[in-house]
């Protein structure tokens, strides 16, 4: 690969060395990849969504697959900000990539309790805010589909926070790129999407929902159509940085997903496929720049709205 | 990793043996399994688990049975033909040489690892055994060694494998099973009630198979667990098994 | 099929022979499926969203695929309700099963006119109203995703109908109950859902979204999770008959419609992949209820609810 | 209808000849198309349209060049296998006998449909025609008659296949054509200005190929029309080439 393209992008003062990073929950801590990938190669991984205390999540059966695609209900089991900080950044002091966590709170004041425990670890580059989790404060319906839980909370956040904050935004809504304004406005540094589709699947031998939480989140290439779409929306209405996530299995959708104004892009259900895909995707960008010519990535970021 | 297929033949009702050529660049327990990909592209999606019913230099043996989508495609797959396979993966069955009584039980196509596992206590161990296995009829079986138990009465004992073993197992055996819950739930009750060792292999579905899309657990004493990484094989006392 | 369980489903007064039916926009005027397919054999079809005047529609490429899915932004191509009345209609006379007309306006008057139309045409058992289409009256944002539009447009249409009226649901939107709900008031009989999600396929090669129209409305084998979870959480709300359609391809995905509420389903995408595949369809639910011990379909409605 | 596969084999580069057993049910005329599906699954999900490259007795014969995922899968199917086809669709090429003096113009796979017409008219018409093919070079070229025009001037003319046969058309000539958008593009404009007949056959992206989804128009002297059943033949004249 002796090519001269620049893949490095620049979101507020933090540079990735190229734009693919992997998506929470799809990449454990970072560690467990280590024996498929050099993490290294990576612009970064976010961590699997960390909450206050340690949390069970839900009752199996938390999985099935669907048409290019798959539920999930996990429910958000994780080991706790304190062991992740404890057991798992010391694994990880050595790794020459960026580390984005991926918080997750019941209550605003939990989010502040996170995000003030991870502003002292300097192995963290950045917060990513998961507002797509249902019952959060308020109760009822998904916190995240609200554009003033969305300000308030990023609002809190920003005010304690060293690091910069990127809000994670659920698709099932009406108008995404509103919810994106509000977090925008509360001074998020960046938005990724898309968090998952809210699915179900029934097994018509038990006559109930597969998942023992009913309904669960459906992710992979099935729904990457809906995930550049919103990007695309999305790009036209803020000016932050925007990261991409959603049904990225090859190198063409990444670069879609560039093309429709994300600056980075996630890579979350096809690390269960082909653990070492996003270094895959990595060469596909460089080469597809290399061959039409592109000096820099950042010369496609948003290319499709000209 | 892409290796070589080298058979894949139906060797019973529904049910297949896939070998596939051994780099020899890895070892394997018996109780460890493998993530599948069943096609270069994106359906199905993802992996499919099977367990190991034989490895040696020269090759790894898959034994599964054509249940959905997945194991029809693979079935199709043809000596010659690469296929990527992720692992070894999980924990092994262990303790093998503890002095007790050796007890291999398996149900249907739970009985694949435990053909891996009696060439291993054979080989390595030199070890007596006993093997009992249950199926559901005659056209199922693809074993040639152990006591058989089959639904219908077909071939060997008439009944549940559980009650075929049952009366031979006391506080000095030890026992390692793999196959449908309902069986090793039911042979669960009757190792806490003798008091004997057991060691279980669990299926769950699986996203990834490395332990880190937390989607594959089941319920134990403290708390939940992953079949890809804590298991498969379990220590049945660990297991809530009103759960399952 | 010497067998004895009824498919039959009531939709108010009128009765349908089983619960398949084919989707707007993939079974055209029906006349096109003759060839592979006895059309009474099925529950009923639906036409071709039609207009007050033949629609162009808008400029190619129109469609294109993704995983397990497809993106098309027809843009309700159609004849026009006259011609359908006069060419269409009666080649259809002889055709044992019902055919529901699938309409489209943008204002509400338009959506009046066409009833009115409709309702001298003894050929026609009910009528779909499409909401789900862009830039209607008020302009902006879709119409359908405003419970006050749908309120007022169902109501203005329930006022002049003398046929049954179905409110066809868009899932872009934060809580498709609530529209739903906003169709039962204003007296609609039944709601079908879902229409398509809206999506986006970015062109690497010429750097521009695929489709000449941008987005398109995402369908297919794809999206049956999450039309599944919108009956199902449809079916908590309403009392009037839910019809379920998005992404089914066989039997089970059908049945799993059924199972989460809805009375009868629509098949769309799949006729093009298999032309004949409701009459598998219809078997296959046959089979099931036959092997799992029903007597008829009805008793697996909402099942999935207890 | 599930057909059963006679032959599948790679005839030039990244192009393969897919021979299918005839079952004699139906007629079909050159120009017209199949819809085949690539898999018993869900993946790739829609149909591809290909043309008739020929038809007889024993045989329907497409000759296809591997582009995307779906042809990549297409070229692993083997004899004996069944495939799913629908068809024949579409409107095939007509006033075949006008008595004009008959032109067959094709560019890279569009060259296949046009074997077909060449054998109709050889067998059915017993006319005289002139066959002119471009390629982008050499390997590409999987067609025994014509004169050929290759890009890089490794076979016969050094250039496009418009230039090679624009000298020979004129009011009296009828021309068949089939090849990318731009050579047919050029071809119409040539065309016109020669005042001479020709059959465009277009290709469309296509969902159903039956003419329901509306999926596959092209724009028309008269609006749009549907590739699928109103073409894929059509006389250029009806086109509204600017919009192509
Ligand atoms: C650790 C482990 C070892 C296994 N070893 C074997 C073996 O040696 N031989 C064998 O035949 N089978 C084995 N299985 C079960 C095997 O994985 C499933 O039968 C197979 O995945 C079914 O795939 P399918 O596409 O045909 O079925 P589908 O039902 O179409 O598959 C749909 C989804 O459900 C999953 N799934 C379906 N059934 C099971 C199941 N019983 N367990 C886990 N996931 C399932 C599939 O992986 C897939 O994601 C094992 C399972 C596990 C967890
Ligand atoms: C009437 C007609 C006749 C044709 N005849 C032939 C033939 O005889 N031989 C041959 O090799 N090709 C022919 N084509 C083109 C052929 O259909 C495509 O090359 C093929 O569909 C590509 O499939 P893929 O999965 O490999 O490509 P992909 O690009 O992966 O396909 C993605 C989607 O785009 C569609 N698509 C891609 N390219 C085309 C295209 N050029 N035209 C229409 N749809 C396309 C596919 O059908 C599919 O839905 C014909 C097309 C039409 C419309
Ligand atoms: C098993 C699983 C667990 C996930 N856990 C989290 C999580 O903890 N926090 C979060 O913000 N997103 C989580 N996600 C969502 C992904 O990060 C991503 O947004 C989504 O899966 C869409 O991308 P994909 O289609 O590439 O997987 C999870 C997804 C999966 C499949
Ligand atoms: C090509 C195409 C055209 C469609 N046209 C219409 C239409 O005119 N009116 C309408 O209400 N829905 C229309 N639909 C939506 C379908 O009726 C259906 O709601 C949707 O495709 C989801 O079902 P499916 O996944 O089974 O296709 C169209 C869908 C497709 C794919
Ligand atoms: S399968 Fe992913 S954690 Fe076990
Ligand atoms: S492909 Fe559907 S109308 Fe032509």
């Amino acid at each position: 690969m002796a090519s001269s393209v620049n893949l490095t992008v620049k979101l507020g003062n933090i540079i990735f060395k190229n734009p693919v990073l992997t998506a929470s929950g799809t990449f454990g801590y970072g560690i467990e990849y280590q024996k498929y990938l050099d993490l290294d190669k990576l612009g970064g991984f976010v961590t699997k969504g960390l909450s206050v205390v340690e949390k069970q999540g839900n009752k199996p059966p938390r999985i099935i697959e669907t048409p290019c695609g798959m539920l999930n209900a996990i429910g958000l089991q994780n080991i706790g900000v304190d062991k992740f900080i404890f057991e798992k950044l010391p694994k990880l002091k050595d790794v020459n990539t960026h580390i984005i966590a991926n918080i997750y709170g019941s209550e605003v004041s939990e989010f502040v309790e996170l995000t003030e425990k991870l502003n002292e670890q300097d192995n963290i580059s950045a917060l990513e805010i998961n507002v797509s989790c249902p019952n959060v404060a308020q109760g009822g319906a998904l916190f995240g589909k609200d554009p003033d839980n969305v300000f308030v909370l990023t609002s809190a956040i920003k005010k304690v926070s060293k690091k910069p904050i990127i809000v994670k935004l659920t698709p099932n809504v009406d108008d995404i790129a509103f919810i994106a304004q509000a977090a925008q406005s509360a001074g998020a540094d960046a938005v990724s999407l898309i968090n998952t589709i809210t699915g179900m699947v029934i097994d018509t031998k038990t006559k109930k929902p597969f998942l023992a939480n009913k309904t669960g989140g459906l992710s992979g290439p099935a729904i990457y159509p809906v995930g550049v779409r919103m990007v695309y929306e999305v790009y036209e209405k803020i000016k932050i940085p925007i990261i991409g996530v959603g049904g990225i299995y090859n190198s063409n959708v990444a670069l879609q997903y560039l093309m429709a104004g994300a600056s980075l892009i996630q890579i979350g259900t096809a690390n269960f496929v082909k653990p070492d895909i996003s270094k895959e995707i990595i060469e596909g960008i460089r080469t597809y720049l290399d061959e039409e010519g592109f000096k820099s990535v950042s010369d496609i970021i948003g290319i499709a709205h000209n | 990793m892409e290796l070589k297929i080298l058979e894949n033949i139906e060797i019973a009702q529904n049910t297949f043996s896939l070998k596939i050529d051994n780099p020899n660049l890895f070892d394997a327990l018996a109780g460890q399994f493998f993530m599948v990909r069943i096609n270069g592209f994106n359906y199905p999606l993802l992996r499919r688990p099977f367990s190991i019913a034989d490895f040696n230099e020269n090759y790894i043996e898959i034994i599964y049975r054509v249940v959905g989508e997945g194991t029809k495609i693979l079935t199709k797959k043809k000596a010659g033909e690469f296929i990527d396979i992720l692992g070894p993966l999980g924990n092994g069955f262990s303790d093998i040489g503890t002095g007790k009584k050796i007890f291999l039980v398996g149900g249907g196509i739970g009985v694949a690892p435990l053909i891996y596992l009696k060439n291993v206590i054979e080989s390595q161990y030199r070890l007596p055994y006993k093997a009992y296995f249950g199926f559901n009829f005659k056209e199922e079986i693809y074993v040639d060694f152990g006591e058989i138990a089959t639904m219908d009465g077909s071939v060997g004992f008439n009944g549940n494998v559980v009650d075929l073993v049952e009366k031979e197992l006391d506080e000095n055996s030890i026992v390692f099973a793999c196959g449908p819950t309902l069986m090793l739930k039911r042979l669960a009750y009757v190792c806490y009630d003798k008091n004997c060792k057991m060691q279980v292999s669990l299926e769950s579905r699986m996203a990834c198979g490395i332990g880190v899309c937390l989607g594959c657990v089941v319920e134990t004493q403290d708390g939940y667990k992953k079949v890809c990484d804590n298991g498969p094989v379990f220590d049945y006392r660990e297991i809530v098994w009103q759960a399952l």
